[in-house]
């Protein structure tokens, strides 16, 4: 690392990805296996490039000043004596860069034993244009039988839902159906009023069964004295009045 | 010059093979050294090739591999891939599965839908229809009934395997005796 | 049988040819007679290809047909060449290649630099590295691994052929987990 002009340190210091990066530089030019580097020297190396690039460029980023603060704490335990204890955790630390210095230069290597080896779409090609040889069948059917179930109810639910189905208006009375509506009814039918007037016009078996359950309501009332009954002569209408009317 | 030939003949099949297109004769003269005949180069490529399991073809203005039309066949794996019967086909072969012999006119009376010709297509080709004759009423339409490919197609062994009408169809189709006085359950 | 070999070597070669994507050994041995293997099928075949321009080679998932690497720089002029890698996306591919599955702060603390978004993303868009769960360790960070692709690319077969980590420079190789004492930036 040479210091001629500023500009050139900076540049170079630019070149770095980062402080590791500009230590195992300075490390590869001891030109020594990288296990026997001279941390010490390194670390002087690193200060004097930092403290360079510090006096022309004052916002060096702060991870290489935080190296340069550890690094001088480094260097300052290094130089005590080797009995003192404190040089001995300083040695296990030089160790530990070593090793991580290291390793970062093996990665280095293996990188560019990755970038050595023919790359697909780069040095070699696959073939350009490739062939399918695969044919599709599709003459076979999904479907079983719940789905023929489920598409059955569906078909008829929907077909039913489209004629807006209403259910026919059913008029089969009950005999208490017919109690409940003559005793409504009566005190608004002046006199006497045949028994046919106390439920809606209907024809056929509607009107009998009608006519059926409100002759059987008229007896129970009548029994109970709550209307009266008359019938003229046989098969003649059956008038019904109610107890107050004359 | 052989060596620098087979060179130029490996060069050459390297460039057709990793083409996208067809590779023609313009761009692997401009590969080739001046004095090199890319035409030489391809006859002698083309007969290396022969009796390989891939050969150089001419295609169109280009030269590229194919397969060896005798491999061809042998390659092709088929993948069957089951199709699925549109909703509208699978609802008119219900209708058709319980309402046999059925003509088109019931179908999309009980379906509430007109029914398209390509719909009793699809299920004739597929073999789950057949026509049943005709029924006797003015205009003689057709009459559709399922096949014995439908009883396969299903796992029936026999049409009396489908459910009753209905056990399937319970409330749109409820009996109109039951009177509306009485409370529906 | 010689025969019979030629049939199946040419077979062999039909099928890898074919494909863009490499072919598994056992797609053609479901290709194959029961007592044809299809290991020696394709040493047969290698060795047939041997000094043609395309040659025979096993990559991560199978076996591909690719154009031989010292025709590259005369081959690279016509078909086009998609950009290499930058530094930094190398250095961190080799990292996660060699100590997978590793963590993003591993990677940091292996280059003394932070990796960057666009590194990951051109890694991640080249399919070379994919996510492998996650660290159990507080915060839960995602580990990451190479891919078949990475394989692929490189043209190798399994990650064992990648060298040893001591082979890869002659130093005393020192654990580095303990390099925690140094601020990572």
């Amino acid at each position: 690392m040479t210091t001629e002009s500023p500009d050139s340190l900076i540049l170079s210091l630019e070149g770095f990805e980062g402080p590791l990066d500009l230590l195992l530089d300075l490390a590869r030019a001891q030109k020594v296996d990288l296990a026997r580097i001279s941390i010490l020297a390194l670390v002087e190396q690193y200060l004097a490039v930092i403290e360079g690039a510090a006096r022309i460029r004052l916002e060096l980023a702060a991870d290489w000043l935080v190296m340069a603060a550890w690094l001088t704490w480094l260097k300052s335990r290094l130089l005590l004596p080797a009995e003192d204890p404190e040089a001995a955790e300083a040695g296990q630390s030089a160790e530990l860069l070593a090793a991580r210095l290291a390793e970062l230069e093996r990665m280095r290597a293996a990188a560019a034993w990755l970038s050595a080896r023919p790359l697909l779409g780069i040095d070699v090609f696959p073939r350009g244009a490739p062939e399918e040889h695969t044919a599709t069948d599709r003459s076979r059917l999904v479907a079983d039988l719940p789905a023929l179930l489920r598409a059955y109810v569906e078909a008829v639910r929907r077909g039913t839902a489209r004629v807006t189905y209403q259910p026919r208006q059913l008029s089969f009375w009950t005999v208490q159906d017919a109690i409940k509506r003559l005793t409504a009814t009566l005190g608004s039918m002046p006199g006497w009023t045949t028994l046919e007037r106390f439920f809606p016009a209907l024809s056929g078996q509607e009107h009998r069964a009608a006519l059926a359950s409100t002759l059987l309501a008229s007896l129970e009332l009548a029994r109970n004295g709550q209307i009266r009954l008359r019938q003229d002569s046989p098969f003649s209408p059956i008038l019904v009045a109610s107890p107050r009317d004359p | 010059m052989t060596e620098d030939l087979d060179q130029y003949i490996r060069l050459a099949e390297a460039l057709i093979f990793a083409s996208a297109e067809p590779t023609t004769q313009r761009a692997l003269t401009a590969l080739l050294p001046e004095d090199v005949d890319a035409d030489t180069i391809l006859r002698e490529l083309q007969k290396r090739s022969e009796g390989r399991g891939i050969e150089l073809v001419q295609v169109g203005l280009g030269w590229q591999f194919r397969t060896a039309p005798d491999l061809a066949g042998r390659l092709t794996r088929t993948i069957s891939r089951p199709r699925r019967l549109p909703r509208v086909a699978m609802e008119t072969l219900a209708i058709i599965a319980w309402h046999q012999p059925v003509t088109r006119a019931q179908i999309e009376e009980i379906r509430g839908a007109s029914l398209s010709q390509a719909t009793l297509d699809a299920l004739l080709e597929a073999s789950l229809i057949k026509s049943a004759g005709h029924r006797d009423v003015p205009g003689r339409p057709a009459l559709w009934a399922t096949t014995p490919g439908f009883l396969a197609q299903f796992g029936l062994n026999s049409l009396s395997d489908l459910p009753k009408r209905a056990d399937l169809v319970l409330e749109t189709v409820a009996p109109i005796t039951a009177a509306s006085t009485i409370p529906a359950d």
